[in-house]
């Protein structure tokens, strides 16, 4: 069974095709990579996943089943987790509050009127696991919009896990870090690999290659190829229409 | 047949009475993302401006002029002192602090012209009616003001898709650095739009002079419908005021002339004119309802 | 916080003021409405009732006077808020100056009950007229009805036999409807109501004109009324079709604002500007020089009010128990507007006139009275009254 | 911890147990209506604060379950003062009836109002809780059954649990208490797990989705809640005032509560109930010490939206937060 099976996804704004019949199928735990230039579909692909966006067409299959209609809270609880490119933490809320929101997402419903919930061990406990486990506990009590820029990138990466997610979808996870950091994310992700199943939506070719079971190259809205990072390097069309013109 | 083409043209013309304020309303918001509450206030001080110096002067035609230029200037010492401090605002303080300037406008007013209603004497020319359709008599200056109405919208679509300002305003304000880039000094176009705005408001305040009375109190009447209009049409959008302009003037109209009667055919007279006149009340905010079930973001919804 | 204890101090202030006045002058309550577009109702209602303490040189029947005026902005709650305040901060047992029925209904009650004493200037809410009447409640003005009916009858008098009937969508306004049919008697073809804060009638106009009755009757008090008359004019109605109103809709101040629209409708009222006697001229002379404006009828309303408990005063020395009200309903005293006196619920008996709107000397529209219509008219309600 | 916060807290507290001591040495009730006034509005003002303090939802309709609240009351009462039965039911005076009534009544307006407004974001959110509101408005206005635009009075107050509540200061303290309970719950609410989601969305709702939370569910829920204080306190205030009209719903109500709210602080659970203390203290002065009181009143509101939106609170808190 494939973790995430795409079929025939269509969206069009106006006369502009941002995904034009997208199929694409990711298997249970492996590490697929989606790569592109800029303006190939890769924010309308991510939204069409996540819910975000409503395709116009396809389908699209989490783990066997069809979550086409469902909307973005329902997939996340069925197992989607995300990172934003532009981070999206709630400011005013401390690192480990931010974790916190996703341990409680996962526990059922959050009708919950009285009990405190910073004082909840059950949801403090596996959200400082989950910033430990990108190297930011020592940050849990700082307030979101008061880390680095480079922290704030770990803490989505952690809200993410703190979710428990069995396919995580992380949209451009090095975007604006320096080597050293990127380094440090290739690395974390690099831990949690084989744990869950990743979609990597990235720039940074390196990461990509050094992460990546399997690649899908996207190019005006449509695949145009899918294979091992050998293949798709050494793919004279990928090589044309990407890697050639505008790689980093 | 007749009578329901009077109320159609009486309707039309509440729409392009709604339509020159709702305008002035959606651009303000559009181009700066301000909810001016007390837009009502300038359209009632356009209307005193004008009363005055149709008083004054005993002339409507001077009146009008009066009246735009009061509201214009108004409008822009407004947006100068207050609200160019409200932009980086949230809706909130907006809501707040346009609200605090509704007390003080209906204050100020009560203080300086008292508390008369007042009214603009009908310009002689417009005096009487015109026979529309054969038996069909229709106020001359109500047709005035539809044809006033029809030409701002003209003149707006024709601001604002072929002029150097009404390219600016298409590029709206999320679209500040662009605008800024071009060499224009926004603040001065902030001012500027936000003058035409209220002049409009000005010009609907002056041309109901003469058909209801100029009184404190006149701007919160109109203003709600108003904001009904621009959120059905979507707001910042004119082609969507113009839209929601005419869906709400006509179903006002025509809810107040049809809806009792229909009732009346299967119920018994009193409870009737009494439940129709209910109804006919709420009709538009049903309207507004319904359409933002169905559209959340409204008729015409501006991107970005 | 440092708020909380300035209102204390303030309020601490207000009471050792309240105690030392014990000597002090007679606080007269003046709840009225200022703000809104019904705000010149009670702007008129007010300047006559000081009109009348200033002439007495600060006092009503010899007895000095302190008036206390606050807006009621044509809230209810507010009203009695205010009342509420002045009952208990002030030790106020003497109130006047409400407008509206509305506020009447909500605020007369905590008066009666607090023993304070009320006299209307202007609503009389049937609430009040029939068996709920109360010995310290007083009306100067006219029980609401007594408007309609008068209307009722001049359209009788006036012989037509199909009418249509226009009020807002209240009480008051179905009030008008039912006093208007009481007097009236002929056919009422349609019965038409239009929306609290309607300021345009155009589609009411087309239909009245498809109706075409013999003449139309409409209760639209204020800034409304305005509208209507012109709007009348402009449809080509005024030619038409004739009209009837009671006076909240053609008074002074609508027929300068409506100018020639008003000219030709058929109005009444218990009093004008031109009526012919000494206390009237005196007070339309006074007004004019102290205020630099027209009176209204609510302001010989408020006037008559001032006069009537000055009379009270004046028998009663100054007192607000039995004797007061002995002078109240004896109503020893000549009123702006002539021949009057208390029914047993306390409402006025008074004669009623036709009112016309004409053109004045000076080019400006003017009311004018013409002849009886209703005399030593009182009301419905009275028999339920046990007082 | 005896921050400035904490103290003010504690000065408010006090200013409230204090203030029948208050009256009796002034010698005047009139400092109980006045702060029984200022607890309900209170309430009205910490129910509003949840919306648009922690939700970032700026209702501009709240003055509809205020008035849905004070009407309920007051037509249960009337039905029994009238012997007519309403459905079968002959209507009720006993305040544990009436008072959970009016905040159901209020409850479920707030549903399905919220239910439609909440799909809607920003300022038409704002416009639509607005023309809901008027709906209700001109709805009571043409009940003429109900007294229609005159209102409707109240025979007497409620009995609580048969207790006459006629004496005002016994009122003042069902008020003050009902004020405190509302304080404490909201307190409670807004750290539970449940806040912590309707802050949350707040702060981000894009966020607050992508991890599986129906944001729609738990703001309409808090809208709800909020919807079901105010109707508490509009039937405190019926009482109060043993009287109700459609100006309880009217959309200047509405702004008066944004206005308290503001002037007070928002998201600070104190901070309304100061600003509606200030609120009704400034505008109870001005109108009596002048007719021409809105020119003074308005340019002060707008200053408090211009220089002061953290309002009377934020000054108060000042460095605490850090």
């Amino acid at each position: 069974m494939s973790a995430l099976q795409l079929e025939g996804l269509r969206k069009s704004f106006g006369s502009l095709r941002a995904t034009d019949n997208v199929s694409l199928g990711v298997e249970d735990g492996e590490c697929h990579a989606v790569i592109g230039p800029n303006g190939a579909g890769k924010t309308t692909l991510i939204g069409e996943i996540t819910g975000e966006i409503a395709p116009d067409a396809g389908r699209i299959s989490l783990f066997g089943v069809d979550v086409t209609s469902w909307n973005v809270p329902r997939r996340a609880l069925s197992g989607l987790a995300r990172s934003f490119q532009i981070t999206q933490l709630a400011p005013g809320f401390t690192a480990l509050d931010n974790a916190a929101f996703a341990v409680q997402a996962r526990q059922g419903h959050s009708f919950r009127f009285i009990a405190d919930a910073r004082k909840d061990k059950r949801l403090r406990e596996p959200a400082l696991a989950a910033l430990e486990q990108v190297g930011l506990a020592d940050r849990a009590d700082r307030n979101a919009e008061a880390l680095s820029h480079g922290e704030r990138r770990q803490l989505e990466l952690a809200v993410a896990l703190a979710m428990q997610p069995r396919l995580l979808l992380l949209d451009e996870p090095m975007a604006g870090m320096g080597p050293e950091e990127g380094a440090r994310m290739v690395e974390i992700l690099r831990g949690i690999k084989r744990t869950m199943t990743i979609v990597l939506v990235e720039h940074d070719m390196d990461a990509v290659f050094a992460l990546a079971d399997r690649v899908s190259v996207l190019v005006n809205g449509a695949i145009l190829k899918t294979g091992t990072p050998r293949e798709v390097r050494d793919d004279a069309r990928v090589r044309d229409a990407y890697l050639g013109a505008g790689a980093h | 047949m007749q009578l329901f083409l009077e109320q159609l043209l009486n309707g039309l013309q509440l729409s392009l009475t709604l339509f020159l304020l709702a305008a002035g309303l959606t651009l303000v918001f559009g181009i700066m993302g301000v909810i001016n509450l007390a837009h009502g206030s300038l359209y009632m001080i356009g209307a005193y401006a004008g009363a005055y110096a149709a008083a004054k002067t005993g002339t409507f035609w001077l009146a009008l002029p009066a009246g735009l230029a009061a509201a214009a200037l108004v409008g822009a010492a407004m947006e100068f002192i207050i609200v160019r401090r409200l932009y980086a605002r949230d809706h909130l303080s907006q809501v707040l602090a346009t609200f605090g300037l509704i007390l003080f406008f209906n204050g100020f007013i009560a203080w300086s012209a008292g508390r008369s209603p007042l009214l603009i004497e009908t310009p002689p020319q417009l005096a009487g009616f015109v026979e529309v359709l054969p038996g069909l008599r229709y106020p001359a200056y109500r047709l005035a003001m539809m044809a006033v109405g029809v030409a701002v919208a003209l003149g707006l679509w024709w601001m604002i898709s072929r002029t150097r300002v009404g390219m600016l305003i298409r590029a709206g304000s999320d679209k500040r650095e662009m605008v800024e880039a071009l060499g224009v000094d926004i603040a001065k176009l902030f001012t500027l739009v936000f003058a035409l705005g209220a002049l409009l408001a000005g010009l609907a305040g002056v041309m109901v002079g003469p058909i209801r009375s100029v009184q404190i109190g006149m701007g919160e009447q109109v203003l709600i419908t108003t904001f009904v209009v621009i959120v059905v049409g979507g707001i910042g959008s004119i082609r969507g005021a113009f839209a929601g302009a005419l869906l709400i003037g006509l179903c006002d109209t025509l809810g107040r002339a049809y809806v009792p009667m229909l009732l009346k055919s299967w119920l018994s007279g009193p409870l009737a004119d009494g439940l129709g006149a209910a109804l006919a009340s709420v009709i538009i905010y049903l309207v507004m309802a319904l359409v933002l079930v169905i559209r959340p973001r409204g008729l015409f919804p501006v991107s970005g | 916080m440092r708020l909380k204890s300035l209102a204390l101090a303030g309020a601490a202030l207000l009471s050792l003021t309240g105690a030392a006045a014990a000597q002090q002058p007679l606080k007269l309550g003046i709840v009225t409405t200022l703000s809104t577009p019904g705000g010149y109702l009670g702007e008129d209602a007010r300047d006559g009732i000081l009109l009348a303490i200033a002439e007495e040189g600060g006092k009503l029947g010899g007895i000095p006077i302190q008036p206390l005026v606050e807006d009621d902005k044509l809230k209810p709650g507010d009203a009695k808020q205010i009342v509420d305040k002045w009952i208990e901060n002030d030790k106020v047992q003497l109130f006047t100056g409400i407008i509206f029925s509305n506020v009447s209904v909500a605020v007369v009650p905590s008066i009666l009950e607090a023993g304070g004493i009320f006299v209307s200037p202007n609503a009389g809410p049937s609430n009040f007229s029939g068996k709920a009447c109360h010995k310290n409640y007083y009306v100067a003005s006219w029980q609401n009805d007594n408007l309609h009916e008068s209307a009722g009858a001049l359209a009788k008098k006036l012989g037509y036999k199909k009418m249509v009937l226009l009020a807002p969508n209240y009480q008051a306004g179905k009030d008008a409807i039912t006093g208007f049919r009481r007097m009236y008697g002929g056919e009422v073809i349609e019965e038409i109501y239009t929306g609290l804060e309607q300021t345009d009638f155009a589609a009411e106009m087309a239909r009245i004109r498809a109706a075409k009755p013999d003449a139309v009757f409409q209760f639209h008090p204020g800034g409304q009324g305005i509208a209507f008359l012109r709007q009348w004019t402009q449809a080509g109605l005024k030619d038409q079709i004739p009209m009837v109103v009671a006076s909240p809709s053609l008074e002074q101040r609508i027929a300068g604002a409506a100018g020639d629209a008003a000219i030709g409708i058929a109005a009444t009222a218990h009093w004008n500007t031109d009526f012919k006697n000494a206390e009237n001229e005196a007070f339309v002379k006074g007004f004019r020089a102290k205020y630099n404006r027209e009176p209204t009828v609510y302001a010989s309303q408020g006037y008559d009010t001032a006069k009537l408990i000055a009379s009270a005063l004046n028998a009663s020395g100054g007192k607000l128990d039995d004797s007061f009200r002995a002078g109240m309903l004896k109503a020893d005293v000549k009123l702006t507007r002539g021949p009057f006196k208390f029914n047993k619920n306390q409402h006025p008996i008074q004669d009623w006139y036709e009112i016309k709107a004409v053109k004045g000397a000076d080019g400006k529209v003017v009311l004018e009275s013409g002849a009886k219509v209703l005399e030593q008219h009182g009301d419905a309600y009275a028999k339920d009254c046990n007082l | 911890m005896l921050n400035r916060t904490n103290l003010a807290t504690l000065l408010v507290v006090l200013a409230f147990l204090a203030v029948p001591m208050a009256a009796t040495w002034l010698g005047t009730n009139y400092v109980i209506t006045l702060a029984t006034r200022v607890a309900i509005y209170g309430i009205v003002a910490v129910s509003l604060d949840m919306l648009v303090g922690r939700g970032n939802l700026v209702s501009f309709g709240h003055a509809a379950y205020f008035g849905l609240g004070g009407y309920a009351v007051a037509i249960a009462s009337f039905h029994l003062a009238n012997d007519v039965p309403i459905f079968g039911w002959s209507g009720t005076n006993e305040a544990l009836i009436a008072w959970p009534l009016a905040m159901a009544v209020a409850g479920l307006a707030a549903l399905v109002i919220g239910a439609l407004s909440l799909r809607t974001a920003g300022v038409y959110f704002i416009m639509i809780t607005l023309a809901f509101a008027q709906m209700l408005f001109f709805l009571f206005v043409a009940l003429k059954y109900y007294g229609g635009d005159d209102g409707l009075s109240l025979s007497t107050r409620n009995l609580f649990a048969g207790n006459r509540i006629t004496d005002s200061r016994t009122f003042y303290w069902i008020c003050v208490s009902a004020l405190a309970l509302c304080v404490l719950l909201s307190w409670r609410i807004l750290n539970s797990r449940f806040g912590m989601v309707l802050r949350g969305a707040a702060a981000s709702e894009r966020r607050m989705a992508a991890l599986g939370f129906p944001v729609y569910r738990y703001r309409l829920a808090a809208f709800v809640i909020a919807g079901m204080m105010a109707g508490l306190a509009g039937a405190l205030w019926a009482n109060q005032n043993r009287f109700v009209s459609p100006d309880m719903l009217s959309w200047v109500r509405s702004g008066e509560f944004l206005v308290m709210v503001i002037m007070g602080g928002l998201s600070s659970l104190v901070g309304p109930v100061v600003g509606a203390a200030a609120f009704l203290l400034i505008e109870s002065y001005l109108s009596g010490a002048t007719e021409h009181w809105q020119m003074i009143f308005g340019p002060f509101v707008l200053l408090v939206a211009v220089f002061a939106p953290r309002g009377l609170w934020g000054a108060v808190r000042g460095k605490d937060r850090q």
